[in-house]
């Protein structure tokens, strides 16, 4: 016959043992805490970047004036909806919101989707400058009728890009901003700078203070 | 005003007793965002709470995957076509903390203003800013600061205020009764232009002219006796090759410290021109310029006279001149020897010298221009004709008394005065109001005299508004608001111009001035522009023609002779002003209270400094109380033994005891102004024969440095400058290693740094510890101020500091001053110890401190040989909404529990580095400035690559000069200090 | 088979020997007792202290490390102190059970678990000290070096703090195994005795179902002594790594290759203090006499001898370096401690730690239970100050002359301290309520040796034992009267 | 298997371990001998092997060790090599002490684990234990080989060598 002893060693065991180091596990995975990745909120007005971005095209920096030269892209001022929205689909109730807005001078509250830790410093203009499309941190914005965060917009997400680029040698496209001297060169004849040699290859940095200081 | 919760809490039990402390809204290392995209005021239930009770929560598991709460965008409705959010702004400025008036530049982001930088291109300051100018960007988010007009302090319409002065004023005109309008000397043409249109509306009316210390009316004063001009002239330090000064602190205090500060050093550029005029100083206590000086005297004050006058005795027998009564000089402390080796030195250089005195005595002045006419300086090291002109017709505050006292006197306008706290008549000042049918102020506050006034008419501070100045002849600059007033303020200008019937904003007042006076000297073809570069550059340089300066004329001679006894009394008392609270009138800014004094190393106070050997001798130690009797007037004030102090000599500085400039300042320090002295009628600032007695009881002072010797550690070097000139390498010898001979042995290879490497060189010999930089680095890295009970627990947050050191007798000692800053040590001994890797080297040689990553074990901080890591004790205050504006948005705000250091400005090296990326082209040398080495007036930093050999930096560190600190530990600092030069041979070097 | 050698001169190492049956009851007897109203005191003030000190601990965790006395050159003081001389503390248990069970000394077998249960308690309370003087105790769990989200940020195992928490987890782990594996037999004789309930479910668990198989016990001897083989290098590691928080920095005063034996030395020093202050007055208040013998305290004061004179020697040498080797600031350091403005500590220090043991040479001091007592409080006083005069004095006046400052603790520093031993002696009586102080196995085999030498002398049980049967497993067994008969049989 | 078991009680180490001997001698096999301690020398009499736990020490030493050294390379020198104070990614001497300290934990728990593993005690053990051998008794169990009259035998042996009860168990648990 058996005795107890030689019937569940195994359970036995494993309750024993292993129960307490499973809740050790447990209690050591934490998600990362400021992954909102596929955040979608609902927004005050239904702006739909399908329809802008993707059907009509329009550049991300007709609207994000900030993006090529500014460490924030930029949520547009409500007045630049009114560019074309005084004469383009002026009965739609989303549209009258916005036009409400503007005529009482209260702005808009948009809800934020894509937040980093304010102990993090992210600049637009860098990234614009080096070449990176919108979409690459923010998926298809083009195709989303209601952005949502696409990436998960951690640490490790950015410093991966950060290294593989380092690693590939990219290079930069041409600079976006006139150099000094470029201008003045046009205005009044002036000797033009030295044309760039040769385009500079990116190094994305990876030292702490780059982000955080 | 009500205070929601005080910036600076006095005690622990009064925080703790904070109710909503837990649950306080406040993000981690928060960051304001800008009004661009704003974000709702973070929730009670804010991350860091979060991560608190997460820590503290045994279902820390459960929760750990909770989303953040919402945040919302907040876009301008329409965006002004010159905001980008994210990007600053920078407006051409000029300061208006004294009457230096130095160029500035504003740095604004988002439509705030959040750093005071000086404007390269103005040719007086030439970039540098002091303390104070630097910290009249906090002043602007003065939570104290008076938001509206008020009429017996209950708020009232500016139109309503301006119909009750308009009526009074006619009516006191058309009684006859006086109109006084009480002014600071300096307000700028255009203001001055305003007073006279005002005083021409109401033919009763004069200015009455108050400055707290008197000095620039005494120096006015000596001119309008020996050269009949009522001005103050045009100092060159740099064209002088000996410089003698009776108790004038032009480093630090005295008439425009940042223009002469640049101008000294320049005039003492051993390394540069091999050359270096020596600086004697004679005075009764040690100033920041008497520390700077080769040469030092230590008299009483009332002896300071007589000493000049001998030297003037001297110089006279040396020009072989007959000065009319000049008699033999009295017995004097000073040294027989000291007083020739002065004249001869003086002699020995005839025009290249200068002579300058402080004060508010009008003989010593007097005195000051006799030795220079003697010399022959003037129109080379002190120009008459440059100089400017101060309101001849202005009366006197005893004047004014007076009239007060018969009761002729219909009106009385403060315009940016505050007699009532500065003046020892202040109380019967403040009395003889109550019968004035109207009394008006337009200061920025309620300050001590608007309390006494019925009618308050604030003005914006200089940040929010229009002016000009000229500092010297053909020097004109303009300030330009960078920030619409925050509160409904208007300025004295344009108040004055309403009251005066002929109403006109101020900007179109300015512009028609300049359009109708300035233009056409500069000359140009359009106003217009000619208005915008004006605008743009900050200051304009108009042709000067040749001008003749009125001679020196003796009569008045003979007058600076009497009185010349020293008078009786074992106590002589000096009032002073400090270097970061002046006379008083900025000391509602917490970054002026919690900078260090350079001399004292005193904040939140004003300690009486007393000699050592009179310490000794009555048992003081520092931070007894004494109470020090001037007359019928006593003030209690704790005593701090101060080197370099004559014994008979109590100094207290001005400026502290106030009662109502606002939560900061009130009730920190005493107020010394009661104790000056009216001589014939003018405050004097030096009052003898005061009595001091101790009372035991015992207010210790906050003191930041408390130990002021090297013990003959190597850590500041210093040589004379004909050793200097001999051997470049002089006082340099001392090498790593305990006894000499530097060692490179190392377990480890050290790793390569093939882009850029960041260094700082500081000079020794061009520092004179001003502070300016600490308060620039306050402002720069949004670094809090913690107030007085920490700054006495040791725990000032300053990234960088000022080491000061006594060397040899204490009596007279000779003083350092050493920058002290994270040295970013290659082998930094904080890295090794950190457990978490919160602090790592970059890529570029910078020691990087990731607050967000230290769990605050401070080991770092114990290693730090050097003592310049800050921990954050407490959650510091950032939450005034005002105040917190005034924060870098590129720069994170600490939370409790974390560790902080100089970053050398990483954000300044990132921000030029990509504009320079996108612009495609290499940095250049020069193009990023760290926020110490901007706002230095002796430019005594510097900052580049040391990796491009051609970088100043990299020279600079190879200089024979360099030394690095503890080169022994092998800790491979970054920052290069260079020996200090001083030239107190005799004759050797100027 | 025969048992090794013993001298006959040797005198026995535990007195009045008895049954093994007589022992089994007199260890056991106390925890079976409902506690005395001493007890109950003495556990209500440890509780009470301990409440308090994990209040102020919460205030600081909730107010910021600012409460403390620390400042911008002073970064340590009060929180590492205290840990280094709880981590000394911490020393003498598993010294006691490992070192000399490797020198086979058999009179460790009275003291060996108290001493281990005392080695973890004061582990728990110098552990509680790097997590709280962080000045985010919530994110202490950052320097463990787990996969993350950041890239995967790891931790710097070059930092000396790193070290600790490896060493002070291992030490901790270790002897709590240590512990609990020579426990495991006790556990099971506690369960045996235990009538049917809470108790015998409870020891049921924790004894793991151990028989007094001799195929067990075999293995048990092995794990045992590979235990203590291992558990002695680590116990020298750890004071080792403890010092290195100080001996890999750069500060003078700090950076001394004596640190690590000084640091051995010093623990040991402190342990044993502390073990003697415990065992006085356990065996007085469990009357324990006989077991934990006049023997067993002297040989400790001797230890106590030879370790304050490696700690007075250490002394010396740090000073003789400091002049010898001609550094500066080396000098300035020790000549700061001796006669700078903490001379106080230092002298405190040399009083309690250099001169008081000395007064161990003297037998009738070292025989006398009072003596002891008084002298192992003293030098506990001396070794806190020795840690207090390390970290205090090194740092107050490092390199700099401008950043020298003083330091004054606050009374949230002097309560968490004090707290620090509520939860020492609260853990320690309820210790010593709940299992057996003494180790029943150990001892049964000393007294085996015991018997071996000496007669006898007969006497009569300490106690008559309950007349119920004992309980035999939870199967019945037919044919066991007679174990129950010969109960109370004089011993063979 | 159900064969009962011969249960020998004995008050005295001297007398277990002169019984154990003897009834290995007379060719019992030896079920096991239960003891209140450790009593030495049984193990000659019972023919006890050296164990071998001494080789899971050192195994699990031997892992902790490279477990150490392997995660601090890895994450010094290739996950995300840091300039940590001018020191080399490989900083090996300072990898020493948390080696040192992983290599006795890991010996440490893996010895007794396996001992653990190897005694079978766990937590919830059922096994019956015989009675006051954890106490005052010494217990000598004897498997007999075939019939009972072995059993009868082997009872007369060990109450020759002193034991003062003997019991008959279907079984116990080793």
């Amino acid at each position: 016959m058996k005795d107890a002893s030689t019937r569940i060693p195994c359970r036995a065991l494993a309750a024993g043992w292993l129960g307490p180091l499973a809740a050790l596990a447990l209690a050591g995975c934490s998600g990362p805490v400021n992954n909102q990745q596929g955040y979608m909120p609902e927004q005050p007005v239904a702006f739909s970047h399908a329809v802008h971005a993707g059907q009509y095209g329009l550049d991300c920096q007709y609207c994000h004036v900030g993006a090529e030269k500014s460490r924030h892209a930029g949520v547009p001022s409500t007045s630049v909806c009114m560019n074309c929205h005084t004469q383009v689909k002026t009965d739609s109730p989303e549209i009258k919101k916005v036009a409400a807005a503007v005529a009482e001078n209260t702005p808009l509250a948009w809800v934020r989707i894509h937040r980093l830790p304010d102990h993090a410093y992210f600049n637009h203009a860098s990234h614009v400058g080096a070449g990176l499309e919108c979409q690459n941190c923010h998926g298809p914005v083009q195709e989303m009728v209601r952005v949502e965060q696409k990436e998960p917009m951690t640490m490790g997400w950015c410093l991966d890009c950060h290294r593989e680029t380092a690693a590939k040698q990219v290079s930069a496209p041409p600079p976006s901003a006139p150099r000094s001297g470029e201008l003045l060169a046009l205005s009044s004849g002036v000797p033009a700078p030295e044309p760039l040699k040769a385009p500079r290859v990116l190094q994305p940095p990876t030292d702490c203070s780059s982000c955080h200081r | 005003m009500s205070d929601p919760l005080p910036k600076y809490w006095q005690s622990l039990a009064e925080r703790a007793s904070d109710p909503g402390f837990l649950t306080q809204a406040q993000d981690e290392f928060a960051e304001p965002l800008p009004v661009g995209v704003a974000a709702t005021p973070p929730d009670a239930n804010s991350r860091r709470d979060f991560f608190k009770l997460m820590g503290l929560s045994a279902a820390a598991a459960m929760v750990a995957c909770q989303r953040a709460p919402v945040q919302k965008i907040i876009p301008y409705v329409a965006r002004p076509d010159e905001v980008t959010p994210g990007l600053a702004l920078w407006y051409a400025s000029t300061c208006n903390g004294c009457s230096a008036r130095c160029g500035l530049l504003l740095k604004t982001r988002d439509g705030r203003p959040i750093k005071v930088e000086g404007n390269d291109e103005h040719p007086v300051s030439r970039g540098g800013v002091c303390a104070v100018g630097q910290a009249s960007v906090l002043s602007l988010y003065d939570a104290s600061r008076a938001r509206f007009p008020t009429r017996d302090a209950k708020r009232v319409a500016w139109a309503e205020l301006d119909a009750d002065v308009t009526q009074a004023l006619r009516e006191a005109s058309d009684a006859g009764q006086g109109i006084r309008v009480v002014l600071p000397w300096h307000l700028g043409p255009t203001a001055e232009a305003a007073v006279k249109r005002f005083l021409a509306a109401y033919p009763t009316a004069r200015t009455v002219r108050d400055e707290p210390l008197g000095e620039l009316a005494a120096i006015a004063e000596a001119h309008r006796v020996t050269h009949g001009v009522h001005a103050v002239p045009d100092y060159r330090f740099d064209k002088a090759t000996v410089i003698a000064s009776f108790g004038a602190d032009f480093l630090g205090t005295w008439v425009s410290p940042v223009a002469f500060t640049r101008q000294y050093t320049e005039a003492r550029d051993a390394a540069g021109q091999r050359k270096m005029a020596r600086h004697y100083q004679v005075e009764p206590m040690m100033t920041l310029t008497g520390a700077a000086a080769d040469r030092r005297f230590v008299v009483a004050p009332s002896e300071l006279r007589l000493v000049l006058a001998d030297l003037v005795r001297r110089l006279a027998v040396k020009a072989g001149r007959e000065l009319p009564g000049l008699p033999s000089a009295p017995p004097l402390t000073l040294e027989e020897s000291a007083k020739e080796e002065l004249a001869e030195a003086l002699w020995a250089q005839r025009q290249g010298a200068l002579v300058v005195a402080g004060g508010d005595d009008v003989a010593t002045q007097v005195l000051v221009n006799a030795a220079n006419a003697l010399l022959g300086s003037e129109g080379r090291t002190v120009s008459l004709a440059d100089g400017t002109a101060l309101d001849a017709d202005a009366l006197s505050l005893e004047a004014l008394l007076t009239e007060l006292r018969a009761a002729t006197v219909g009106a009385v306008l403060f315009l940016g005065a505050n007699p009532v706290y500065t003046d020892p008549r202040g109380e019967e000042l403040a009395a003889l109001l109550k019968q004035v049918p109207l009394t008006l102020s337009t200061s920025d506050r309620r300050d001590e005299t608007v309390v006494h006034v019925g009618l308050h008419a604030p003005e914006p501070t200089a940040l929010e508004s229009w002016g000009d100045a000229e500092v010297r002849r053909g020097v004109v600059s303009l300030r330009q608001p960078a920030v619409a007033p925050l509160h409904e303020t208007r300025s004295a200008v344009e108040s004055l111009l309403q009251w005066a019937g002929a109403p006109q904003p101020h900007y179109d007042f300015l512009r028609a001035r300049w359009e109708a006076e300035v233009f056409p000297q500069a000359g140009g073809v359009s106003f217009s522009a000619f208005w915008d570069d004006a605008l743009r550059r900050g200051v304009v340089l108009l042709p000067v023609p040749l001008a003749e300066a009125p001679a020196f004329r003796e009569e008045g001679l003979a007058k600076a002779w009497k009185g010349a006894a020293r008078p009786p009394g074992e106590w002589e008392l000096v009032l002073y002003p400090t270097v970061a609270v002046r006379d008083g009138a900025p000391a509602n800014n917490g970054w002026l209270q919690e900078v260090a004094d350079p001399i004292t190393k005193a904040t939140w106070g004003n300690p009486a400094c007393i000699a050592p050997a009179r310490a000794k001798a009555l048992g003081l130690k520092d931070g007894d109380v004494v109470k020090v009797r001037a007359g019928d007037r006593t003030v209690s004030v704790p005593v701090l033994v101060q080197a370099g102090t004559h014994p008979a000599v109590i100094a207290v500085p001005v400026g502290y005891g106030r009662t109502h400039a606002g939560r900061v300042a009130n009730g920190i320090g005493v107020n010394a102004y009661p104790l000056t002295a009216v001589r014939e009628g003018r405050a004097r600032h030096a009052v003898p024969g005061v009595t001091v007695e101790a009372t035991g009881a015992r207010q210790p002072l906050a003191l930041t440095q408390t130990h002021h010797r090297l013990e003959g550690r190597p850590h500041v070097r210093e040589a004379e400058l004909a050793a200097f000139l001999a051997n470049p390498r002089a006082g340099n010898e001392v090498q790593a290693g305990h006894g000499g001979g530097g060692h490179s042995l190392s377990m480890w290879s050290g790793h390569e740094y093939n882009g850029h490497r960041w260094a700082l060189a500081v000079d020794l010999s061009a520092c004179t510890g001003c502070s300016a930089c600490v308060v620039s680095c306050q402002a720069e890295n949004n670094i809090p101020s913690v107030g007085r009970d920490e700054v006495l627990r040791r725990r000032e947050m300053h990234w960088m500091r000022i080491d000061r050191y006594y060397q040899g007798d204490e009596a007279n000692p000779q003083v350092v001053h050493q920058p002290m800053m994270c040295q970013h040590c290659e082998n930094a001994p904080c890295e090794t110890v950190c457990p978490v890797l919160a602090t790592v080297h970059s890529s570029e040689g910078l020691n990087q401190q990731v607050y967000n990553r230290c769990v605050g074990t401070r080991y770092c901080a114990n290693n730090c040989p050097t003592k310049v890591r800050r921990f954050n004790w407490f959650d510091y205050p950032h939450d005034e909404p005002l105040e917190r504006m005034v924060l870098n948005p590129d720069v994170v705000v600490r939370s409790r529990g974390v560790m902080e250091k100089c970053s050398l400005c990483v954000q300044r090296i990132q921000e030029t580095k990509a504009a320079a990326n996108r612009e495609g082209r290499p940095l250049r040398d020069g193009e990023i400035q760290t926020a110490c080495q901007q706002s230095c007036p002796a430019k005594a930093i510097h900052f580049g690559d040391v990796n491009d050999p051609d970088s100043q930096v990299a020279r600079l560190a190879k200089d024979g000069r360099a030394f690095r600190l503890l080169e022994e530990l092998n800790i491979g600092s970054s920052i290069t200090y260079l020996t200090k030069i001083r030239n107190t041979g005799s004759g050797s070097g100027a | 088979m025969s048992h090794q050698h013993l001298s006959s001169l040797r005198e026995p190492l535990v007195t009045e020997p008895r049954t093994l049956g007589q022992l089994t009851e007199e260890i056991c007897a106390p925890m079976e007792r409902p506690p005395t109203w001493k007890w109950w005191v003495a556990f209500g003030i440890a509780v009470a202290v301990l409440g308090t000190g994990a209040g102020i601990v919460g205030y600081q965790v909730a107010t910021g490390i600012g409460v403390w006395g620390l400042n911008k050159t002073i970064g340590w003081a009060f929180d590492i102190t205290n840990f280094v001389f709880w981590v000394g503390i911490g020393h003498a248990g598993t010294l006691i059970s490992a070192i000399l069970f490797l020198f086979r000394q058999k009179w460790r077998t009275s003291i060996n678990r108290a001493a281990e249960a005392m080695t973890l308690f004061a582990v728990m309370c110098a552990a509680l000290f790097p997590v709280i003087h962080m000045g985010r105790p919530w994110l202490a769990f950052w320097v463990m070096p787990y996969p993350n989200d950041r890239g995967s940020l790891w931790v710097n195992f070059r930092s000396p703090l790193l070290w600790d928490v490896f060493a002070i987890s291992t030490y901790f782990t270790v002897s709590a195994v240590f512990w609990y594996v020579g426990l495991i037999p006790d556990l099971a004789t506690v369960r045996d005795r235990a009538k049917a309930g809470l108790r015998k479910a409870v020891f049921k668990v924790m004894s793991l179902g151990w028989t007094g198989s001799h195929r067990t016990w075999s293995r048990y001897e092995t794990v045992y002594l590979l235990l203590a083989g291992l558990a002695t290098p680590l116990v020298l590691s750890v004071h080792t790594i403890v010092s290195m928080d100080f001996a890999t920095s750069v500060i003078p005063g700090w950076h001394t290759t004596i640190f690590p034996p000084y640091f051995v030395a010093g623990a040991v020093f402190s342990g044993f203090a502390m073990v003697l202050t415990l065992m006085i007055i356990t065996r007085v208040v469990l009357g324990y006499e006989h077991l934990i013998t006049l023997r067993h305290l002297e040989n400790m004061t001797k230890i106590i001898i030879v370790t304050g004179g490696l700690v007075s020697l250490a002394y010396a040498t740090e000073f003789f370096i400091a002049w010898y080797s001609g550094n500066p600031y080396e000098r300035f350091a020790f000549m700061n401690r001796a006669f700078g403005p903490y001379a106080w500590a230092y002298w405190i220090m040399v009083t309690c730690n250099v001169v008081s043991p000395h007064l161990f040479w003297f037998k009738k001091i070292r025989t006398s239970p009072a003596a002891i007592f008084a002298l192992s409080l003293v030098i506990n006083v001396g070794m806190w100050f020795e840690r207090f005069v390390i970290i205090v004095t090194s740092l107050h006046r490092d390199f700099l002359p401008s950043s020298w400052a003083m330091y004054t603790p606050t009374m949230v520093e002097v309560g968490t301290f004090i707290g620090t031993f509520g939860l020492f002696f609260t853990l320690f009586l309820l210790f010593v309520r709940v299992l057996p102080i003494i180790s029943i196995g150990e001892v049964k085999s000393v007294l085996g040796f015991a018997r071996d030498g000496h007669e006898a002398p007969q006497h009569p049980p300490a106690k008559p034992v309950a007349e119920e049967p004992h309980p035999v497993a939870h199967r019945p067994v037919a044919a066991v009267p007679l174990a129950i008969a010969t109960r109370k049989d004089a011993p063979v | 298997m159900s064969a009962p078991v011969l249960i020998g009680y004995f008050d005295s180490e001297a007398q277990v371990l002169d019984a154990t001997r003897a009834v290995r001698e007379a060719g019992f096999v030896l079920h096991d001998v239960y003891t209140p301690y450790a009593v030495h020398g049984l193990d000659d009499a019972m023919g006890l092997k050296p164990s071998r736990l001494t080789w899971v020490c050192f195994g699990g030493g031997l892992l902790g060790c490279t477990l150490a050294l392997s995660l601090q390379l890895y994450t010094s020198v290739v996950s995300w090599p840091l300039n940590v104070g001018g020191k080399p990614f490989n900083s090996f001497p300072a990898f020493i002490p948390v080696s040192f300290e992983l290599t006795v934990l890991f010996a440490a728990l893996s010895t007794v684990a396996a001992f653990l593993l190897r005694a079978k005690l766990f937590p919830g053990s059922r096994r019956s234990v015989l009675p006051r051998v954890t106490d005052d008794r010494f217990a000598i169990a004897v498997a007999p080989r075939e019939a009972p009259s072995e059993l009868d035998a082997a009872e007369d042996l060990m109450r020759r060598h002193g034991a003062v009860a003997t019991d008959l168990l279907e079984e116990v648990a080793s």
